[in-house]
């Protein structure tokens, strides 16, 4: 099975060949490799290198914290990776984005209103939370849409609270 | 001695004083909310008795209820811990009615630091150092404040009196730009608090967070145990504590120390508690305020001088003098404290909740942890993101950087994102192996990534063990699809296979 | 300064090692049976190779892949931390063949204190004490042993040459019981070891196991870290151990600590060693053996010192000078070790084995976990069954046998049984907290229910704890009644219900 | 439902009324009653005293582990006592016992052979196992019978090893 796996722009062509080598980009490794407890985290020893690191999907990529560092990484099979080629990619900048609780919470302040327009990064909801505010910002440029809580209310975690177009 | 000791207080400081308690043959009392039936300081304590609902008000702010069980379970003192009811005069108060001893200062020493303003004015009367300024010295007009600025000198801040979070606020750099600063400062304020006042206040340039330690029995004996360096904060939440602080030298210490004893001193001061001043590169140093409690960041202290304080505390409040005289004060080494928080460093320090699934903790010479959370427990939303302390000793400063690299290295917790990575790539930074950095160093100065691109990549064994999970996952979603060849009435795992290829 | 070190050791031992390298910043190499894939020490170091099947004498006692792994992967040093390895004087040979730093002691000096005989030879000659007896002085007929008894003192023992396990041992009282009892041990060692040689050695009565901690450096000089007392013990396993020990004053801390550095250089001794001593009631003392070897129980003496002996360790073996002069030894409160054996203290110390379920380590001040397991890893029958190390500091030795009590009560290890208990019936016994206690106390004069007998009893709080877990069990077992009642093709519920109630 | 429970030769009558309340030997406790993280370990609240105790089947009883010390409890409801009673009781001395492995080891000795009549407490089997040499005894007196295996052999966990009739 042969990977394309990217990190930090960095793409790697991965192929696993049994259970003990993978070859990247050309070079063969020995590796060792096994969940630790039943857990997300993985011990891998690489030619007797050994790393612990957490492993878990993200929205839209894996998320690998390693030695006190967060690479966020894709990882496609060959086939999938032309499919989406030849389609022409690029997903995430169009769709709609909707606003998620992400903890349960207060919302203290909504300042946007519906209909307005707003940049990438630009604060949408402040939302308390174990005794701090967290801002909650928009992913892209859009529009705001369907409000639909009221600065006051307490929100369950992933409750919808409004909507980028 | 006490029998009974109730502790008014959750999490990790429940525990603390849990421990000292236990060790010291006392018996002790935990109090818990709906959320924290399982916590560890109802596990560890000899009674405990729940308060309420989740929310603080509901449970650990609910005084009348504490006292009610602490009368009807027969505890004969109250430790407060830090925060919720710590630094209420009245509870103190409340406690003395009610013939519990309160382990803490007066309440007539609680209400005289927690007014800013007569804090402030105590304090100067007593010869302590003040940050200069206005404040206190009620409403003033533009031309007033304007006839004072050169005294205060320059660089200075206008501030809103009503104020906090930077409104109002503006950095003034000579007295020609002042009068416009002070009129647009004026309109913020008024627009923010509907109250236009300011007052000024000198702008202490390249500030550290510098706090004194002092103890003090009901015989009239006040010691400090040194200081803690709390510099290291984001939205004024201190991140990392050291002790000593690489900032200080024996001379500045023992100048900061007599200060500090003396503001306590000033408001007749019994219990542990800390002198917060701000230091500048000159070696002024200003007073802040008091903290009337036993604070987070104690351990550090602890560690250098081997002086347990919690235990200090019970032993002054039970009216002995202090196991220690200032000259019997030594330092020893040097130790640093990580908090850890249930938050994610890579996402603008945003708090996580959820269940810890595991959790293996530092262990080996010169690590402590303190912490009131273990697997299985769940970090709900209602309490404060601190779920650790990572405190590590070294004979050295430099040694103890290297020893709380390889104990956050071995620390894992997994089930809520914690900002253990943000202390990693502090320790990796220069500017902080260095010594060199002030109160706005993480926000003005560090970013997770920056600080990161100094480091090892490991990008590559990123890829590997990535590509090696995912093809793991597809390979155990196949054999389920395999499966259920086999077994199509086995509807549920159909069901998660087409959601996942959805 | 070494690149990098390989730990020729697995569990807690080699994870102490890995960390202190960690901390000068020397790069660690694992080595692991197949049974260890998952262990600490594996996880925590920066390189892992595999040695070979899970039997010792197939992975850690083969000196042949240690080296070949250590020359592979570019090693400069190999640490062969306890046991294994450590005192075979041919593979520090080999190592130093390989052009690898074997960090311990040469190997002439392990010979010279590895055969029993020549190192009681050794330190008689340079004038250090030893149990008077005729061991060593080749095989003597019953004339002579009866000649020599009376300038040994009665009373004194008779010993088995081959012997061991008190095979062919006799305590004699008097000279005139003497031949009978002579007769009856050289009957008894010739049955059991074909061999009915014996000689005499002076019983020591009410001895307590005290051993020395020294450290020597390749430039001569030569310290010792004060005392470990070690005379819990059962079946000659070490089971507690405390620093400093509560039967040595200062003038026989120095008067033992000299005849410790005497015997070290009697050998030429370079590295951390330790030399065990019997010591009666008089204070008399007597050389037993040396260990050229870093200890389990180092930890106690690292608490009370300061001093970290496995980075001492690695000074030395770099050819640096020791980190301290004797005068700048200082000893300060006091530490307990409690080793954390997976046995089953009320049923005979079985061992027992299995997967490690939960595990709470005990935290917070003065408390050091040292281990090699956590929750998920699975404790095999192959190697010792020491999972931890549990170590408290405190001002003082109540202090500290306070603290070890309420680690004790915090810590939790599901999945196997331990000897949490035996430890935490010991912290309760009179004896112990006296500190009037010999080698002989744990096996003849200590039992688990006894010693509980004085104990409050908490038999309602268990009876409630039984009944409530007996009573939700059954009530689950109904639900499983009910839901097999509506689903009656799964076999395996009724299967697991028929099975509860037959 | 009701229990009779006995520790250390101390019958206990314990009634469970409710989720929150139980009454021994007449006297109402308020309870508080949790498993710890999914674990045999139990978190529980009797009048405000708060324990934590181990807790699990034992061969033929329950094994609480509180504070320090083991106490071995049978739990009968009152139905089973009565029949029990009825039936005159009696189990243990009577029947075949048969030893085996607590553990995989090494069989060091067998100091019995079979017809070999043995005592209560007598060593059976030693057993090495993590470096430790360990006695197997005789729970009654007997005659040793079907010695299954020989000194210098390995067996597994609950290998069956010999009987005593």
């Amino acid at each position: 099975m042969r990977y394309i796996t990217t990190v930090e722009g960095k793409q790697f062509l991965v192929e696993i060949i049994d259970e003990k080598h993978v070859n990247v980009d050309g070079r063969v490794y020995e590796v060792d490799f096994e969940s630790v407890s039943g857990q997300p985290v993985y011990s891998l020893i690489v030619d007797g290198r050994s790393h612990e690191g957490y492993a878990a999907r993200g929205e839209e990529d894996w998320q690998v914290l390693l030695r006190g560092r967060l690479y966020p990484i894709t990882v496609e099979d060959e086939r999938e990776k032309r499919l989406r080629s030849a389609a022409g990619g690029g997903v995430a900048e169009t769709g709609e984005f909707h606003l998620r609780a992400p903890m349960p919470g207060l919302v203290v302040a909504i300042p946007v209103e519906e209909g307005q327009a707003v940049k990438r990064g630009q604060v949408l909801l402040i939302l308390e939370s174990m005794k701090m505010q967290n801002e909650l910002k928009s992913p892209r440029d859009g529009t705001v849409e369907r409000v639909r809580i009221k600065a006051g209310e307490t929100v369950e975690q992933k409750q919808a609270l409004l909507s980028v177009t | 001695m006490f029998k009974k000791v109730l502790v008014a207080n959750r999490g990790e400081i429940a525990v603390r004083i849990i421990r000292a308690c236990r060790e010291l043959g006392i018996d002790t009392v935990a109090v818990y909310s709906e959320a924290d039936r399982s916590a560890l300081h109802v596990r560890y304590a000899d009674e405990a008795y729940l308060l309420g609902p989740a929310p603080a008000r509901e449970s650990y702010l609910r005084a009348d209820k504490l006292l009610e069980i602490a009368r009807k379970c027969g505890a004969d003192a109250v430790h407060p811990g830090y925060g919720f009811l710590a630094e209420r005069d009245d509870f103190a108060e409340a406690c003395e009615e009610a013939d519990m001893v309160f382990i803490g200062p007066k309440p007539s020493s609680i209400a005289a630091m927690g007014d800013k303003a007569e804090a402030r004015a105590t304090v100067i009367r007593a010869g302590v150092p003040v940050v200069p300024g206005t404040e206190g010295m009620g409403n003033m007009t533009d031309e007033a404040l304007l006839a004072k600025a050169p005294q205060i000198g320059f660089p200075l801040l206008i501030k809103a009196t009503a104020g906090g979070g930077g409104k109002g606020m503006r950095e003034v750099k000579s007295l020609e730009e002042m009068p416009d600063l002070l009129q647009s400062a004026r309109r913020e304020a008024e627009s923010s608090f509907g109250n236009g006042n300011v007052y000024l206040e000198k702008l202490v340039e390249g500030a550290r967070h510098v706090e004194i330690q002092i103890l003090a029995d009901t015989h009239g004996n006040v010691i400090f145990l040194g200081e803690r360096e709390c510099s290291l904060q984001r939205r004024h939440q201190k991140l990392l504590e050291e002790a000593l602080s690489p900032a200080v030298d024996d001379k500045l210490r023992k100048a900061m120390g007599d200060v500090a004893v003396k503001a306590a001193k000033a408001v007749d001061y019994v219990n542990a508690g800390t002198i917060e001043f701000l230091l500048d590169k000159d070696e002024n140093f200003y007073f802040l305020e008091m903290n009337t409690r036993l604070q987070v960041e104690h351990p550090v202290t602890e560690m250098v001088t081997g002086i347990d304080i919690v235990k200090e505390q019970i032993r002054i409040a039970r009216g002995r003098a202090l196991s220690y005289r200032q000259e019997e004060v030594r330092f020893n080494g040097h130790a640093i404290e990580c908090r850890i928080n249930a938050e994610d460093p890579y996402n603008n320090f945003m708090p996580s909740t959820g269940r810890i699934t595991q959790s293996l903790l530092p262990t080996g010479p010169g690590v402590r942890v303190d912490t009131g959370v273990y697997p299985g427990f769940e970090i709900t939303p209602f309490y404060d993101p601190m779920i650790a302390k990572l405190i590590v000793w070294g004979e050295t400063r430099a040694q103890a950087i290297l020893r709380m690299r390889r104990a956050l290295e071995e620390y894992r917790i997994v089930g809520v994102k914690t900002n253990i990575p943000f202390h990693q790539t502090m320790m990796d930074s220069h500017r902080f192996m260095g010594g060199q950095y002030d109160t706005r160093f993480v926000e003005e100065r560090f970013s997770m990534d920056e600080a990161g691109e100094g480091k090892q990549s490991h990008a590559e064994t990123a890829a590997i063990l990535a590509t090696l999970v995912a093809h793991r996952e597809t390979e155990r979603s196949a054999n389920i699809v395999n499966r259920n060849e086999r077994d199509a009435s086995n509807w549920r795992w159909v069901g998660r296979w087409e959601r996942m290829h959805r």
